[in-house]
């Protein structure tokens, strides 16, 4: 494999690979404080990826404000599937799969309704169109701005979110949460409240991912539901309860989509097609083989670091 | 009691929506134009504009029939696919069984189509495709007939007689894994080699993607890898192609070669961002496109379009246009009645001109005139401008 | 101070509690004793909203708890300890702590945490550690100073002594009494029958679901009847 | 023009319910009386789908004696016509290669859903269980997509007949392939009611209401969860041989999480753990989804500005909640657990306060 074709593969594995972690995150969240897999977390990125959008058709260009209404949208569409559907069936205390299969139904919705104003406004494929502009640029390396709002503004995001868990007493009560939740209700947590900004924290987080995703792509109803397996195989890499873990796992899948998709094809001929099996291979290893995911490594290195 | 309860409530709607259908007058004939195409998924943007330009057409034949004094009106029936062929089979079922249509138009894809064949055939229904191009579907004496849009063998040819005269050695191909990107890469590479070109290196999408800079990065790779002299070909749908060029557009090879593309990377979408269009038009890129070929109702059926849908039609839906003119038109002259149309249906076509060209059949009851406009972008970045044609039944390109 | 009425309550479809009544005295330290299986712990998931009820009902003085959130019930000053599962095993002991404090006004919390560190010593020195990490006996000290924290007027313990070395359980019973003393009315759920006898003022019965005894501790403890058939000899 | 064919309806609705119907009852034994969440209902289909899509162009014309037959190849026109000449002369040699179908379809989904049952030994929670096999079937579905000569690739591979195609009466052929479909659903039908109502489904049912006694079990349980996956997914398979037949084409686009999804709605609309919830789940689903698609052409030819196609799919989205929310037990909720079962569980936990 070609060395600068090493070094380009590595550039987009930071960028994806900071997208999925902030879409990863919040799936990890939603698993560990409200115990749902809630496979309508693609369509809070496809939700703020089409607010994004047409904002930016409006006449916004400016990327921080796109970020804000993204948030804002997702996070919305986030709470409201809460309030809407799941927080009643909780309360009925239905099995898991149904819980799965009302966030099957939830997506569902979710998607024809962006359909409907896609078609309404006739806007698929369209790029949220920020002006691009090279920063940096060196032999076969290139840094556009979209790299500089992309990466860093997941990051950034990304470490924002830790420190809120690990360090307010909202992220206490919803590590709390995680932990034993009958406990929590016990001790008087308000749970309903910790859930209510959890949902919003992950929704707002999607949204923000979508619009991100919508800087460097292109936006379609599809987009969110096209990434949902591989942003599963990163929580799932980080045992759906560990935030460093799901972090790690995030990088590690899009390493292993873009890097040693590449290597494979250069070396064994494998068809670039086979990309989206990466994920699906990733989920069905580590459930078999290493439930935990990458956590106990993640505490042993930790360890031998002290 | 389940089959009670299933078959009272399978009468009972049936009944109601019975009641809806009684209307029509006595001295109207109507006949229902069946539309299976898929309108959700990821095709559903294609699936709503083939929509539109089929209503088209049959509103202008209904005006032109009412004003020739004629008892017979068209009508239509469309249901969604959901863009699997299952579905297709089913969409096509139903429109049979609900308005007793003979003719469709549609469905898309050449798997949407190979999953409606079955019962097509069975029940004498005649599929008028408009855009499935895949060899799959080449099967002579079924009820399938592909008008306007010739199969891939004509395009891929000119694409190859295009990169060998442009001097490309070797080429680099990017294609959407399906049907129809497999299909055309693999006769691309066969015409390329045949003419004298050297090696071709593809890489195959999966189609669901949304996001191609590995795929870019793994092209550009290639292309460094054959040097001088290396031309790049993708064969993408417009999402695809749309996240390929933002990724392409500042990389440091990809934006040194020459470019070709297929037909469904020609969307003005493509041109919305100037960045992309400054890349295209740099990459030199150009286009085969049957949809060029433009005759003098093109320019019509365009303003037709804007005037009674309030926007401008999409690339392939004068396609839809023209198959659903061959459709009606056989159905004029042989009446509602699959087994007519299906004999007659190639003779109509033969004498039909519309907004691309005359659909002249062969013996698969696919289009074989292959006559193609090559596009490139205009100047000024705002509109894909016909720069030559090639004819694909004498391998000829000819520059304007 | 609360009254259990003709109560039926159990998990999903299982019927637990069979129409039992019975009341706990304000300020007073009862005890809860019953075999296996009699339905000791489904009383106290019951009065915190943790399990179903079928009919009857449960009230604080005047105040009915059946249909409240279990959030709620918990900020009527009662505090619950399961028997397992009674700390965040994944967050700090200071984390712990933390949380049990909350519901204190914000001025009250350095206080209160630093009366506990007096009654817990032990508890202030593995403050940085992991809950999880803890041992049998520091885990039960950290579940009951959770409860404590919150300064209530009611605390519900599920066999707090259970599976401990004879010398810490001593310390948990003793830590009971430190509770009692201070006013707290405790409601104490035990295997060990004999133990908590000595130390408790009330004591109920529970054999499958029902009530089969209530009195004094003293009267418990000479009614050998029940001793022996009810709570096994200990 | 609405003029609906009330017969042809009926038979093209019916031959769905059918094969909808052995899909149902699959996933009802599974999930219902096992407890086996299975995620992965497209790859059992699938596998019967597969099946049939070899056998039904490459067998009659081996078994005649053309010495290679490649579906994709260009001998590929001479082996269908081959078959199809056989078929139409033969008619017995149909059935045979319709029996041989359906019992290699149900042996080899059969044996992959005895060995992922015992994927579940292996896992933390039992819903990774839902994930592995909801992945799996899309990975295989991936696998088969590439591999040129199974059922030509992407391509997929045309002209599966259904079995009475060869009849000059095409009303009378889909008649027959109708009651094909019922009669099996029926067979399956009945099966599972004599398996669910078995001592043994009893046991399995009042097991599946106590996840920490089947953990405590051990061995035998989990051979009786293997057997029922084995049986379930036979039946899955069997329904995807007539899924495939149904429309005459294989190909992968089919078998995609969409498909699961649907059965998974009918088992959870009819009633989780009862037969015939699922039989009347399977004929909703069958029923609505033709309903829907009338209605949108009824709405279109009326001239309604909206896209009724989208709308179908939030409707369906929004039905479904609606019973989670409020029929969460199905239309024909499962009756309650027999004493037997009861018992058990009770026996099996002695003293615990679950």
């Amino acid at each position: 494999m070609p060395s600068s074709l090493l070094v380009t593969s590595l550039v987009n594995t930071i960028q994806i690979g900071s997208l999925y972690a902030l879409m990863a995150l919040g799936l990890t969240l939603t698993f560990s404080v409200i115990k749902l897999p809630n496979f309508a977390h693609a369509e809070y990125v496809t939700a703020g990826a089409y607010a994004a959008l047409i904002i930016s058709l409006a006449g916004v260009l400016n990327p921080l404000i796109i970020i804000a209404v993204a948030f804002l949208v997702g996070a919305l569409t986030a709470v409201v599937s809460h309030l809407i559907v799941f927080k009643p069936l909780e309360r009925q205390n239905v099995s898991l799969y149904t819980l799965i299969l009302a966030s099957f139904a939830v997506g569902l919705i979710i998607r024809y309704i962006l359909f409907t104003i896609a078609d309404y406004f006739n806007i698929f494929d369209l790029r949220i169109a920020i002006p691009l502009q090279i920063l940096f640029r060196t032999g076969s390396l290139i840094l556009t701005n979209l790299f500089a709002w992309v990466a860093p503004t997941s990051i950034v995001l990304v470490i924002l979110l830790t420190l809120l868990i690990n360090r307010t007493a909202l992220g206490r009560e919803m590590r709390a949460l995680a932990n034993n939740t009958i406990l929590a209700r016990v001790i008087g947590i308000p749970v309903e409240r910790v859930k209510n900004y959890t949902w919003l924290l992950v929704g707002g987080m999607a949204g923000v991912a979508g619009a991100l995703w919508g800087l460097q792509s292109a936006v379609s109803p599809l987009m969110g539901w096209a990434a949902i397996i591989s942003v599963f195989a990163a929580a799932i890499l980080g045992g759906l309860s560990s935030f460093p873990g799901t972090i790690l796992g995030a990088y590690v899948v899009a390493f292993s989509e873009n890097t040693i998709m590449l290597f494979l094809n250069f070396s064994y001929g494998v068809d670039l097609a086979y990309k989206p099996a990466i994920p699906f291979i990733i989920i069905i290893a580590v459930l078999l083989i290493r439930p935990q995911g990458l956590t106990q490594l993640l505490k042993r290195a930790g360890e031998l670091g002290r | 009691m389940i089959k009670k309860l299933v078959s009272i409530s399978l009468l009972l709607v049936m009944l109601s929506l019975l009641g809806a259908g009684i209307q029509a007058q006595d001295d109207i004939e109507t006949y229902v134009l069946g539309i299976p195409l898929p309108f959700t998924g990821s095709f559903g943007s294609f699936g709503q504009d083939f929509e539109r330009g089929i209503l088209l057409a049959v509103s202008q034949m209904n005006a032109e029939l009412e004003a020739a004094g004629s008892n017979i009106r068209f009508d239509t029936a469309s249901a969604d696919t959901e863009q699997t062929p299952e579905g297709a089979a089913r969409a096509l079922q139903t429109i049979a069984q609900t308005t007793g249509a003979q003719v469709v138009v549609g469905p898309l894809t050449t798997d949407e189509v190979l999953g409606a064949k079955q019962f097509a055939d069975e029940n004498g229904i005649v599929i008028v495709a408009m855009a499935s191009s895949g060899p799959a579907a080449s099967i002579p004496g079924d009820n399938i007939y592909r008008v306007i849009y010739p199969p891939d063998t004509f395009s891929s040819k000119a694409f190859a007689t295009i990169a060998l005269e442009r001097g490309h050695e070797n080429m680099v191909v990017l294609h959407v894994d399906d049907p129809f990107g497999n299909g055309m890469n693999e006769q691309f590479i066969a015409n390329f080699q045949a003419g004298g070109g050297g090696e071709v290196a593809s890489f195959g999408y999966a189609p669901q993607s949304t996001e191609l800079s590995t795929e870019a990065a793994a092209v550009s790779a290639a292309l460094a890898g054959f040097g001088d002299n290396a031309g790049f070909f993708c064969v993408c749908f417009p999402g695809a192609a749309q996240a390929f060029v933002q990724v392409a557009q500042v990389d440091p090879i990809l934006t040194t070669v020459q470019w070709m593309g297929n037909e469904a990377m020609t969307t003005l979408e493509m041109l919305e961002d100037p960045g992309h269009a400054q890349t295209l038009i740099n990459a030199n890129f150009v286009t085969v496109s049957q949809s060029a070929a433009s005759t003098p109702l093109t320019p019509i059926f365009n303003a037709d379009f804007v005037a009674m849908f309030d926007k401008e039609p999409g690339i392939f839906t004068n396609y839809a246009f023209d198959a659903a003119n061959i459709a009606m038109l056989t159905m004029l002259a042989a009446g509602n009645d699959g087994a007519a149309v299906k004999s007659m249906l190639p003779f109509i076509s033969n004498h039909y001109i519309g907004t691309t060209v005359q659909a002249y059949l062969d013996d698969n009851g696919d289009q074989a005139i292959a006559s193609y406009g090559i596009r490139k972008v205009s100047d000024d970045g705002t509109a894909f401008e016909v720069i030559g044609s090639y004819n694909g039944n004498t391998d000829t390109i000819t520059y304007n | 101070m609360i009254t259990v009425d003709h109560l039926t309550a159990g998990y999903g479809k299982l019927e637990i509690l069979q129409d039992l009544s019975l009341a706990f005295a304000a300020e007073q330290f009862s005890a809860v004793l019953g075999p296996n299986g009699s339905g000791k712990s489904t009383l106290m998931k019951a009065i915190m909203g943790l399990n179903t009820i079928f009919s009857g009902s449960i009230t604080l003085r005047t105040r009915e708890l059946i249909g409240m959130q279990t959030e709620a019930i918990s900020k009527l000053g009662i505090a619950y300890v399961p028997q397992r599962e009674n700390i965040f095993t994944e967050l700090s002991v200071l984390e712990n702590l933390q949380l049990g404090v909350r519901i204190l006004p914000r001025d009250q919390r350095e206080n209160a945490l630093n009366e506990l560190f007096e009654l817990f010593p032990i508890l202030g020195r593995r403050k940085p550690q992991k809950a999880g990490q803890l041992s049998g006996g520091e885990h039960r000290m950290l579940a009951i100073a959770i409860a404590w924290l919150s300064r209530p007027t009611i605390m519900l313990l599920d066999e707090p002594s259970a599976g401990l070395a004879p010398a810490i359980a001593t310390d948990v019973f003793n830590i009971l009494k430190e509770l009692s003393q201070q006013g707290i009315t405790l409601i104490v759920v035990e295997q060990n029958a004999r133990r908590i006898l000595q130390h408790c003022d009330y004591a109920f019965v529970l054999r499958e679901g029902r009530l089969m005894f209530d009195g004094s501790a003293q009267a418990c403890l000479e009614d050998e009847e029940t001793i022996k058939g009810y709570l096994g000899v200990h | 023009m609405i003029n609906i064919d009330l017969g042809a309806t009926a038979i093209s609705v019916l031959t769905l319910f059918g094969i909808y119907a052995l899909m149902s009852i699959s996933l009802n034994l599974e999930y219902g009386v096992a407890g086996v969440p299975n995620f992965g209902q497209a790859l059992f289909v699938s596998i019967g789908a597969y099946v049939a899509g070899v056998t039904y162009t490459r067998l009659l014309p081996l078994l005649a004696g053309m010495e290679s037959v490649h579906p994709c190849g260009p001998t590929m026109g001479q082996a269908l016509q081959l078959r199809s000449e056989i078929m139409a002369t033969q008619p017995v040699a149909g059935f045979i290669n319709l029996a041989l179908t359906l019992v290699i379809a149900a042996i080899l989904s059969g044996a992959v859903g005895f060995a992922v049952s015992y994927v579940t030994l292996r896992l933390k929670e039992e819903w990774f269980l839902a994930l592995v096999l909801l992945v799996g079937g899309e990975t295989v579905r991936i696998v088969v997509r590439g591999a040129d000569d199974l059922i030509c690739s992407h391509n997929g591979i045309s002209s599966v007949a259904q079995p009475f195609y060869f009849l000059d009466d095409v009303q009378m052929s889909s008649i027959l392939f109708m009651l094909l479909a019922l009669a099996l659903a029926l067979i399956a039908y009945l099966y599972s009611q004599r398996l669910t109502h078995s001592p043994y489904g009893r046991m399995l049912k009042g097991l599946r209401e106590n996840e920490e006694v089947t953990r405590g079990l051990g061995k035998g349980i989990s051979l009786a969860r293997a057997q029922i996956m084995l049986i379930g997914s036979a039946i899955a398979a069997i329904g995807g041989v007539l899924f495939a037949l149904n429309t005459g084409f294989v190909n992968t686009n089919d078998y995609v999480v969409t498909l699961t999804l649907d059965v998974w709605v009918m088992v959870v609309l009819g009633g989780i753990g009862n037969n015939r919830g699922a039989l009347l789940g399977a004929a909703l689903i069958a029923i609505m989804d033709r309903v829907t698609q009338v209605a949108a052409i009824a709405l279109n030819m009326s001239g309604s500005p909206i896209e009724f196609n989208y709308v179908r799919f939030i409707a369906f989205g929004i039905i479904l909640l609606l019973m989670l929310r409020y029929r969460p037990a199905g239309l024909l909720p499962e009756s309650r657990l027999t004493t037997i079962a009861h018992e058990t569980a009770k026996r099996l936990t002695p003293g615990k306060t679950i």
